[in-house]
């Protein structure tokens, strides 16, 4: 779960991480109340993607009156896709000179990483490889004193600045193992005189520690409303832009499927992950899914191991029965139950594949007429 | 031979008493898994499928040893239940519960690694060495002996594969999931080195997916085999930034595209079969 | 550091352990008002010996009147060398079974150790070998709720008691770890219909980490005024009942003269290792501890590596110019400036040997004369 | 050969730069021993005694190598400086520091034991291996190449034990000093396995006290030894209850007596030394 910047600033701040002074605001008048507060202010849009400065999501203002300008224009402003909903006005600071830090997930080393580097504000993959300070945490250790020493020194930070670097460090381990966070960035940490303030924030939580947040942890939805509601009834989905709907059983099976039907010129609608052993009536609802997403054709592939085919199978005779299937379905069915299942598809007029190849040629083309 | 398990391996189910273990129990003892064991706290003295219920991993060890454990518990409790088995000894434990928290994750391996234990997960559908010992949730029938060895990322994908090797005649010395998420027990290439030096595997089929870089730092190895290597890569099509179905499936910051690591495979001298249906014939040729 | 088991008890009700309602008293009329609040009661000297119970100091009250009788003979009673300045006056509570539970270091296997047996209120080397649970604590996992499950299991704990007890053995260890604990023990632990009650406590808190002890931890000194002196000069120095003053460098070296003293029939007046390195100002302010505790002679034992021999040498001129030296000294020295220090001895009439056995010989056999 | 340290052991000193830490690197140098590097935060780039001053030991590592950190540290600072250490991979580590809290040696010993590193005290004079290597603060002059390896809990006696086997005209293979805490790197046992297992050594004195077990658990190991054990115990005297200068040395509970050593290692076939002069008669007579 990515969080606003402004929700990580707050985590920040909670935890001792020092940032601008600042509100968040809902409105063009907001900002002015907050801007004749505090002076010549930042206006950042609070939207999840990247690149947002030079998208023209931040403006600096010397006046309350060219704040509530500036915001009455960030607020119509579409950034790659998202709309400004609010915007942070933050008090101007000193730049003398901006870093680059974060603490990330390493898959390869099982281990968190610390990555940093002198050159901040810049995207971290365009900084030269021998500039950057990448330091992997043993999560049994932690970032212990000579730890931060070690980074604050090849950074090349000094006096003050260098106490509150290994200050910063011990602390935004804290916050990266307090809330499960996948990823925690400061791009720009900003040296201001003696201080260092974290300029933005980007802080992803892992989704399934949800159960043990700690108390006034923020929530941000990033699923579509469809996606959501799949994920309610178990099911893993995907929204895509192509006409062919997708159901099978497994990620990588389903991802596989998506790769097949493009291997054959079709574009899909959608992943869905159906998992593995569920029941008729928890797939019906996934076919309902599907169904609601308008697509020319659905195309189920099933492997069935754990899965029984005759209950996906029974699936489609629910539906059909309750909601009506009012586009052609062409399934692949294949182990478990497979004759049982393909003996009721016939049932119900829908014919079945044993062979995924057949089936996603037969989807790609009725896609393409229809 | 075959790798990690065989017919020889004593086998704990952890969670024995739930849906899930129950299930998979009655599933791997047909199998002929030598299960020896189950635990449930609060419920100990119990019997699934014959298996004796223990209360805690402890007394599942003193009461005859335990080689590997398997875990069906709530993501939640998975950590506490991995560090009873590497606590009271057990040395290779497979996680098939999904949902894990990474921090959990990164915690269970760090232990793992300083004490020198095989974690297979979380997030995999187990490990099976054909004819010999099945821990997971695979289905039985599709899985044949014989001299292939098997690693995935994902797991009805590979079901599809094995299914169809068998049905090529090609039997497989041992499969294994490595799971679908961010932080797991196994990289490719910790398979990789076991299989290159089982005397019973021939050669490997390799099945990725995007997202992360396993395949990519698997081909270092792979240049270095003198066993063949068939490679499968799911997500092709995949967008940017959308995590598909595994939480490790997702392309961010220009990382773990399709295009990178056919090209890493490649170049390593894996035979990369672009659709799931070449394997078969792939491999034929290349044995 | 050993708190007093009123101390400890805060400790437990503070990081959520249970104990009985309770308060500390100094004087008979105190007592008598807390037994007024709390109805039946028990008196508990707050004494650092064991076997405190058998020793007497342990005390049944109906009423307040008995409390304040009783309290009055416990006052003045000595235990086993300790007399009670302070009495814990807690409420009787209900006991249906009493358990042992302690967390302590193990040095074989440089870890903690939890030590816990259904068999309370007794001393736990009583308890046979089989009836015990004992438990490693790996200091880089803690206590998990597994190990919590197996300890509670094998003491036969169940419902609400192995709830409480899983709890507080978790709760045991975070108090064993945050305040730096070398023994945390609680004996008896108390089963109290669905309760476990801390009914005492034995607190012992490692001197070396008083630097970061959590704020409140209270200070309990247990050395000798003339222990302290010695401490506050960086020697260490143990107070014995013998009449030979002993002086040493190092640890082994002076528990081996104090041997050798036994070997030749005489009776150390002390422990003293006055350290490696130490300058001739630091020495001398050592002599004069010895001077002071009135011994027939003082014996010196000095292995000179860091140590020089002229250094030491120096301190018993400084001394003898200052204060005077009123006993007779016997001094062992041998290597780095051996010579010179026997040297500038000999120039204030002390006699130098350089085979310690010579000289504990010596040193006896003037014990034994005069 | 010599145990644990030799001519070629790259030696760092990590709070080179404050009194004791320049006072023994002096005496090192003078020694022989190998100092390749000082460590003190903030000095980086002066030098003591002509050996090059590094901020941190990831930079002494990088710049040339160390196999073996010797710790002047204030004891509060032990245990980060200790893990600085570790997780820049040097493999033996001594601890001179006193009154290091036992929680702290404890994280110490616990990650050191998960990745095979040596730890040798905390408050321990140190090791050396005579005419090799000294790391530590025993004076240079008593000891002499030979054939006896000494394992001492406490450092003065060893040195007066050292010195009169020196006398002797019996030299040493190598001396070491466990530390005089109750949570030390290293046991008797361990020292005495690689006694036993160095070509070099010959027999061995073992010089212990009063307090702890670890006399007791060596007398196991003892009665399996090929080679002569003599061994000398200090705090015959010493009263229960009291810690005698070593954290330590102290009898509590009816544990760690004189007596209960002494009958242990006699048990063992050890040759106990009533008093410390009778050492080298015994050891003569062993040999």
């Amino acid at each position: 779960m990515k969080l606003f910047e402004y929700m990580g600033k707050e985590i920040f701040a909670h935890n001792g991480i020092k940032v601008p002074p600042g509100k968040v605001a809902a409105g063009p008048d907001e900002v002015y109340a907050i801007a004749a507060e505090l002076g010549e202010v930042v206006l950042k849009s609070q939207v999840l993607s990247g690149g947002r400065g030079k998208a023209g999501g931040i403006k600096f203002a010397d006046s309350p009156d060219e704040a509530r300008k500036l915001a009455a224009e960030l607020f119509g402003t579409d950034l790659k896709g998202f709309k400004t909903e609010a915007l942070l006005v933050e008090k101007k600071i000193r730049i003398d000179k901006e870093l680059y830090l974060s603490i990330t997930l390493d898959g390869s080393a099982r281990k968190p990483v610390l990555i940093a580097s002198a050159s901040g504000g810049m995207d971290i993959e365009e900084v030269p490889e021998e500039s950057i300070v990448k330091k992997h945490i043993d999560p049994e250790v932690g970032v212990m004193p000579h730890f931060c020493r070690e980074v604050v020194r090849r950074l090349g930070l000094a006096g003050n600045v260098a106490k509150e670097g290994a200050d910063l460090l011990t602390k935004l381990y804290q916050v990266f193992k307090k809330y499960d966070c996948e990823l925690v960035e400061i791009n720009p940490l900003v040296i201001s005189g003696e201080e260092l303030i974290a300029a933005d924030s980007k802080v992803n939580i892992d989704d399934e520690a949800r159960f043990r947040y700690p108390a006034g942890t923020p929530i941000v939805e990033e699923r579509t409303a469809l996606e959501k509601k799949a994920h309610e009834i178990g099911v893993s989905y995907v929204e895509l832009d192509g006409n062919i709907a997708v159901m099978a059983n497994g990620a990588g099976i389903t991802m596989a499927t998506l790769d097949i039907i493009e291997h054959f010129g079709g574009k899909p609608r959608n992943f869905m992950d159906a998992g593995g052993g569920a029941d008729s009536e928890a797939t019906a609802q996934a076919i309902e899914i599907l169904i609601s997403t308008e697509p020319k054709v659905i195309l189920v592939n099933i492997f069935g191991g754990i899965t029984r085919c005759d209950e996906v199978a029974r699936a489609f005779v629910r539906v059909r029965e309750s909601a009506g299937i009012p586009v052609p379905v062409v399934i692949r069915l294949s182990g478990t139950n497979e004759d049982e299942g393909i003996a009721i598809l016939r049932g119900i007029g829908i014919e079945s594949y044993s062979d995924v190849r057949e089936a996603a040629a037969k989807a790609v083309e009725i896609a393409a007429v229809s | 031979m075959a790798i990690i398990i065989d017919e020889s391996t004593r086998v704990l189910v952890q969670g024995i008493t739930g849906n899930q273990g129950r299930f998979h129990t009655r599933q791997m003892l047909e199998y002929g898994s030598n299960i020896t064991g189950g635990v449930s706290p609060g419920k100990g003295g119990q019997e699934v499928g014959g298996v004796p219920v223990y209360n805690t991993v402890a007394e599942a060890m003193a009461a005859g040893g335990v080689d590997a454990a398997v875990l069906f518990i709530p993501a939640p409790a998975v950590k506490d239940a991995a560090f009873e088995n590497m606590e009271n000894g057990v040395k290779t434990i497979v996680i098939i519960t999904e949902h894990v928290p990474v921090h959990d994750a990164m915690d269970i391996m760090a232990y793992a690694a300083d004490k020198g234990i095989t974690v297979v997960g979380p997030n995999t559908f187990g490990l099976i060495s054909p004819g010999k010992c099945k821990i997971g949730i695979m289905p039985n029938q599709i899985y044949k002996p014989g001299t292939i060895g098997i690693v995935a990322r994902s797991g009805t994908l590979s079901y599809e594969i094995a299914n169809s090797l068998s049905a090529a005649g090609m039997g497989q010395s041992t499969v294994i999931g490595l799971g679908g998420d961010r932080i797991v027990g196994l990289s490719f290439v910790d398979v990789l080195e076991r299989f290159e030096a089982d005397a019973e595997t021939e050669a490997v089929v390799l099945v990725g997916e995007i997202g992360g870089n396993a395949e990519e730092v698997a081909s270092d190895y792979i240049s270095k085999m003198t066993k063949p290597v068939v490679a499968f890569l799911a997500g092709k099509s995949a967008p940017p930034g959308k995590r598909m179905g595994h939480a490790g499936a997702i392309i961010e910051r220009g990382m773990g595209t399709y295009d990178g690591k056919v090209a890493a495979l490649s170049g390593s001298g894996a035979h990369v079969a672009r659709l799931p249906w070449e394997v078969p014939e792939l491999l034929k040729k290349a044995l």
